[in-house]
């Protein structure tokens, strides 16, 4: 064949893409996904205006007085206060958008150390097999043989209290799903060809990790992730409404249901706020997650 | 006398069948049992047989892709049966894979200009510059436009994709290449594009090849040298023509006559084997081919017959085949 | 040579309306098949034969749908029965094998329940005698111990078995017409000469008509009476078996046999005479005949212009402008 | 298969084994069961350090783990020490609180599943239909909400607004029989059981609608997978009508993933029991744990929390087992 005959035609197109470019706009005609994302852009733009949006409030501030009512415990809401006073008359409006700081937080930080743990034992157990592989799995389904919440609820009895060891207690608990998912997808690309082809150049085990296993198993794993920041949401918010979680003074979506559950008689209002805050946001990361696994399936691509 | 490139010596590759109560092998997949060749330099050797012949796996264990269970693999008078990835890296240089998938065998999220520049990274081959000159020129060599080198493999078809891959495994320049059903995923019109790819960079690079494949008429028309293969074990080696032209074992005989003939005209007689190819897990006692031949006789059950040299090169390993081609078959009552 | 017309697919097409846009995978396809004959519809992939016969027994799935033409089933269309009469006609009239018997058979049932259910559907009979049909089926197409495989699970089966499992399905009820999309391509060599044999046997015992799809144009010169070529979702050639081999007139079909490495040839190890460049995507279709990018004869008409299937010797249709000339070379 | 049971039966023990010693390490640290004692004026510090020596508490961990273990397994009357129920054995008070909770979990989870099924099947028969964007959107509510949150809600609205179904308790206090009120445990069977159901109602609600979104997903996706399939379309080349194409050929096939699923949903089900009854003020296990762990009542919450594990550890055998039954490849390999 003479030199710079070339082969074309085929499903080349005119512009080159790539494939996150491609998922985004897979990702966009997925309704239910953008309108998640736009909703979690909000909440998140509004927990880091806490400050300005809280109209002048402090959440750790006791009120003295409010005019429309005579004492300022429970207050109803009203001017400056649109979601009342809470039984130890602090702004629950202010509360909301400082809570919504720590309960994000938790959900994001937690996913991330999750699918850090998970991502790191994930490889090496599916990459190296043998003993590692049998400990580190052995660990996994040992791990999901605990029953999670009542070992929660010990755990967080044992260590009480602050941010971090909320977040240390979730995170322990939300790795072993991506671990077992990264190790089953480095199992099946190991049979493909291209993993063969990379150990065919010589290219070494962390090479062969970090440039062909890892970019290739991050698909199900940020929706994996997605998906359990809902969870960890929850599980913060389930924890803290026990009592077991964020401690008063620190505002939290849970530890605020646990105040107002009292009071569900005398200020039902109190109730209603912080619950359907996590509820949206549980629902636009479920929803994200949905709408990305839609986008990224491999079976609809190639 | 030809120089012998690669030497492979009574090479075996077991995998365990695992089970029981506590996990333990408790059988083996015989895929590579006992087999030696040669391969000559700047020749195509071409390894045929049907699914779980161990053809592959063959390929593979040369290229220490594999582990071999026993044996020795010789490449140009070094014994690297036993080499550890890091001593094989240095050796990589000179020995190459083409494989069989056009989709799997390319990573999704490299560039093709990266995938092509991998082995040159690896084996700190120049700069970034001199590597991309090399990789547009590995490009052009095989086909495929240097402009399409951001591209991502999808962007591209079977025939291009196998292109990329072709240009991986040359862009360093090798000896040898193992080409693992290089073109059985490929539509017909393609397939013989790359067929005449390969041939040609044979020609410029001076290559020689270890060409693994089931398809018969391809193996025919690119190869020097053939060998047969049936669960695990190498049943005929000889020259392209005389293979074909004089086939002697019986299972060569059978697999010849079984590729159908795109020629209405020519209705040929067939020998059909009866039934299935026995389990590489429990293959039959001595000449693993006795359950399906037609000639087995009681010697076949008790020993299987060695791979002996019956004149000028042509081997088989059947107990009814003599020296000098004479063979002594008697239907089986 | 004049057999009753058992089937005739008259410009058929059926699209894709996929996110990316619609993909013309049958695009007006011409089909004769008489009577116990065997036609052999062959092409490359996305050439639209696998589609094509899919829309036969009307099954296929979305995005696919039928955007025109007919298919007369013993005179009858085909498109316009209802799914109750079609339902009928599958299986009992038309029956089909499919390229994977792993994929194809349910994992979850007997090799014996799956024949054994076309009997129950299409025949009048009870289950003793249904089961009784379907052992004797199994012996028929050379299951071993057929009692026992009754029982066995596909995965408990070789894919030969497999195969011969699926052919046996498709054969209880004695079908006019069967399909047969790529059954001997997921085969080795020696097992496909088993199953063609097969085949053979059974079409000349039940006196079946075969549609034989495959990609392999020797599978279709040992198998198929009469031969069409189809390229992107159109038939290009087709004629006699004989015709299609010794005087092919298509420049595709030209170039797709000289392309294959022979068997007699004392030529090898030289460069084969491969055709130029790549399948075109199904989204970007060339204007004009669509293989014109890749013949070598194309003129500013091919370019513009998609031509007919067109008569060019009694039962020799081609859709090409320049059609070959006696293996000589292209008339102008 | 018979084999790998038997092998998972024994990785159990080993697991369990593991489980139980942390959660008796973890518990352990919540604080010391003898320390409530202290304050209590009838009781000398002598007989603490009594107390302490009858339960081992004065040997090191592991020790003191072991004895445990053995007093769990073969409880001997007055065993263990709580500060809940004192003087009882906890054995006993563990045992007469399991009956409620398996009461409402199973009723709950027989209930989510049964409903999830069909509804899943009709959504991915009805793929992008008005239905099946309802019912995806309540799967994703039952998924999403914070199920203590709901709990109350429900509670406050139908409860404590409107009186249509008490508002705590697994049943009440008394029961009017014939206009005189009699205690429950002294009132009809069916007063009791008709009682108690109406106790539960919300509960059940919440639990159902926690688990039915995951059901519903499940069910959905598998049956939408198993749609395409090359069987399904072979059953329908057949000529089997489309009813039987769907519950005979893909129906049967969607199932198998969805019933395993269920052994390993008991570690979600055990927490939202945990949470409803803490929610509902139902004298469950899950409310005792909690309470146990708010009053460091160590003995009792050991025992709890080693009856989880047991029962998670069982869900997933169950499930293996399950697997074996619904699917004819585990079966037989």
């Amino acid at each position: 064949m003479a030199k710079n005959t070339y082969i074309d035609g085929g499903t080349t197109t005119s512009e080159t893409y790539s494939y996150w470019r491609k998922v985004f706009q897979r990702l966009r005609k997925h309704h239910l996904a953008m309108i998640a994302l736009v909703i979690l852009g909000l909440l998140i733009l509004a927990v880091i205006l806490a400050k300005p949006l809280s109209f002048g409030n402090d959440p750790y501030t006791y009120i003295k007085s409010v005019p429309w009512i005579a004492r300022p415990e429970l207050a109803p809401p009203g001017p400056g206060h649109p979601l009342g006073l809470d039984n130890m008359a602090r702004d629950a409006w202010s509360r909301m958008l400082y809570g919504g700081r720590v309960s994000l937080s938790v959900g994001f930080i937690c996913s991330f150390v999750g699918a850090s743990i998970g991502l790191f034992f994930g490889l090496i157990s599916g990459y190296f097999g043998g003993i590692a592989d049998m400990l580190i799995m052995r660990f996994t389904d040992f791990m999901l043989s605990i029953p999670v919440l009542p070992i929660m609820v010990v755990l967080a009895a044992v260590i009480r209290g602050s941010l971090a060891a909320i977040i240390f207690i979730i995170s322990v608990f939300s790795w072993m799903g991506v671990a077992r998912l990264v190790r089953g997808e480095v199992l099946s690309l190991k049979e493909q060809e291209f993993t063969e082809a990379a150990r065919a150049i010589g290219e070494s085990p962390a090479r062969i990790m970090f440039i062909h296993l890892l970019p290739n198993t991050m698909a199900p794993v940020i929706v994996a992730s997605t998906l359990s920041i809902a969870g960890n949401i929850i599980y913060e918010a389930t924890l803290s409404f026990l009592g077991l979680g964020i401690r008063q003074p620190t505002p939290s979506w849970g530890n605020m249901l646990n105040g107002a559950q009292t009071f569900m008689l005398t200020a039902p209002w109190l109730m209603w706020w912080p619950g359907i805050a996590i509820l949206i946001t549980t629902l636009a990361f479920n929803f994200l997650g949905d709408g990305l696994r839609d986008a990224l399936d491999p079976r609809l691509y190639r | 006398m030809k120089k012998s490139i690669l030497e492979v010596k009574n090479l075996k590759k077991y995998f365990p069948v695992v089970g029981g109560v506590f996990s333990k092998p408790i059988a083996w997949v015989k895929a590579v049992d006992d087999v030696s060749f040669n391969i000559f330099e700047g020749e195509t050797f071409s390894l045929v047989g049907e699914s779980g012949s161990g053809k592959t796996t063959t390929g593979k264990t040369i290229l220490k892709l594999i582990e071999p269970t026993a044996g020795q693999i010789i490449a140009e008078d070094i014994d690297i049966t036993n080499y550890s990835a890091s001593e094989m890296r240095p050796l990589r240089r000179d020995m190459q894979i083409i494989f069989q998938d056009p989709y799997g065998s390319l990573n999704p999220r490299l560039p093709v200009g990266e995938i092509i520049r991998e082995p040159l990274v690896v084996h700190r081959v120049g700069n970034k510059k001199e590597q991309e000159e090399r990789v547009v020129e590995a490009m052009q060599v095989v086909g495929l436009r240097p402009e399409y080198l951001r591209r991502y493999p999808h962007e591209f078809s079977g025939g291009q994709r196998q292109r990329v891959g072709i240009a991986r495994a040359i862009v360093l320049n090798p000896k040898f290449i193992v080409a693992d059903e290089p073109v059985s995923a490929l539509d017909a019109s393609i397939q013989s594009q790359v067929l005449n790819l390969l041939m040609d960079l044979q020609q410029k690079l001076s290559l020689t090849y270890l060409f693994v494949a089931h398809n018969l008429a391809v193996v025919r028309h690119v190869s020097d040298r053939i060998g047969v293969m049936y669960l695990g074990k190498l049943m005929e080696i000889a020259d392209t023509m005389e293979l074909f032209n004089n086939p002697l074992h019986p299972y060569t005989q059978a697999l010849l006559s079984a590729i159908p003939i795109p020629d209405p005209e020519i209705k040929k007689e067939r020998i059909i084997l009866e039934g299935d190819i026995p389990s590489p897990i429990n293959p039959p006692s001595g000449c693993v081919f006795r359950t399906r031949c037609i000639y087995a006789q009681d010697i076949c059950a008790e020993k299987m017959p060695q791979l002996v040299d019956i004149g000028s090169g042509h081997f088989t390993a059947c107990h009814f085949v003599k020296k000098g081609g004479k063979t002594e078959f008697t239907k089986k009552s | 040579m004049e057999k009753e017309l058992l089937l005739e697919i008259k410009d058929l097409k059926t699209y894709f309306y996929t996110d990316d846009g619609i993909v013309k995978a049958v695009d007006g396809i011409n089909l004769k098949l008489h009577k116990s004959e065997v036609l052999g519809l062959v092409g490359e992939s996305g050439c639209g034969k696998s589609v094509a016969s899919l829309s036969v027994l009307r099954l296929v799935d979305q995005p696919g749908k039928n955007a025109g033409g007919e298919i007369l089933f013993k005179g009858e269309d085909l498109l316009k029965k209802s799914e109750e009469e079609m339902r009928k006609i599958r299986g009992s009239e038309i029956a089909m094998i499919f390229q994977e018997p792993m994929t194809a058979l349910n994992p979850v049932y007997t090799i014996g329940n799956q024949v054994m259910e076309a009997i129950l559907i299409h025949q009048d009979v009870n289950e003793e005698e249904a089961k009784k049909k379907t052992i004797e089926m199994l012996e028929l197409v050379g299951i071993p111990d057929p009692e026992k495989r009754f029982n066995e699970y596909p995965h408990e089966m070789s894919g030969g078995m497999r195969q011969r499992a699926m052919i046996a399905m498709a054969m209880s009820c004695n079908p006019d017409l069967l399909i047969s999309d790529e059954a001997t391509t997921a085969l080795d060599v020696t097992i496909q000469a088993q199953i063609l044999e097969l085949m053979k046997d059974l079409q000349k015992k039940i006196d079946t008509a075969i549609l034989f799809i495959t990609h392999d144009l020797a599978l279709v010169a040992e198998m198929a009476d009469t031969v069409a070529v189809a390229y992107m979702g159109k038939i290009v050639e087709y004629s006699s078996v004989k015709n299609i081999f010794k005087d092919p007139r298509h420049p595709y079909t030209y170039g797709l046999l000289k392309s294959i490495p022979s068997l007699i040839s004392k030529k090898t190890k030289q460069p084969l005479p491969a055709i130029e460049g790549m399948i075109p995507s199904p989204y970007s279709m060339p204007k004009g005949c669509y293989f014109h990018p890749r013949c070598p004869f194309a003129t500013d008409e091919c370019r513009k212009n998609m031509p007919e299937l067109k008569e060019i010797k009694p039962g020799h249709l081609i859709r090409c402008f320049h059609p070959i000339e006696n293996d000589k070379g292209v008339s102008k | 298969m018979k084999n790998y049971l038997i092998r998972r039966l024994l990785e159990l023990i080993p697991v369990l084994f593991a489980i139980a010693f942390v959660s008796f390490w973890l518990v352990s640290k919540m604080g010391d069961p003898f320390a409530a004692l202290i304050i209590n004026p009838h009781v000398r510090p002598e007989d603490i350090e009594r107390l302490r020596h009858i339960w081992h508490w004065d040997e090191p961990l592991f020790i003191r783990f072991i004895y445990w273990l053995k007093d769990f397994i073969y409880p001997k009357a007055g065993w263990g020490l709580s500060i809940l129920a004192p003087g009882r054995n906890v054995i006993e008070v563990v045992k007469s609180r399991i009956p409620i909770t398996m009461a409402f979990s199973a009723t709950s989870m027989i209930l989510a599943v049964a409903i999830s099924i069909p509804l899943g099947v009709y959504s991915a028969l009805h793929q992008y239909s008005i239905p099946d964007y309802v019912l995806t959107f309540f799967a994703f509510f039952g998924m999403s909400m914070p199920t203590f949150w709901f709990g109350i809600m429900l509670m406050y609205l139908l409860a404590v607004k409107v009186h249509w179904f008490p508002a705590a308790g697994a049943h009440s206090a008394f029961l009017v029989v014939q206009d005189i009120p009699v205690e429950f445990s002294e009132a009809p069977k069916i007063r009791q059981f008709i009682d108690t159901a109406w106790h539960l109602a919300l509960p059940i609600f919440v639990l159902v609608v926690f688990q039915m979104g995951a059901w519903l997903r499940y069910m959905r996706s598998s049956m939408l997978e198993v749609k395409h399939q090359d069987y399904v379309r072979t059953a329908r080349a057949k000529g089997v009508d489309s009813r039987t194409v769907t519950y005979k050929h893909a129906f049967r096939n969607a199932i198998i993933p969805i019933i395993t699923l269920i052994g390993l949903s008991f570690p979600g089900l055990i927490g939202g029991a945990m949470i409803t009854e803490t929610v509902f003020a139902i004298d469950g296990i899950g409310r005792l744990t909690f309470k146990a762990v708010m009053s460091q009542d160590v003995f009792v919450a050991m025992a709890l929390i080693t009856i989880f594990a047991v029962l998670v550890v069982l869900g997933n055998f169950i499930a293996d087992i399950l697997y074996a039954v619904v699917d004819p490849r585990i079966r037989y390999s």
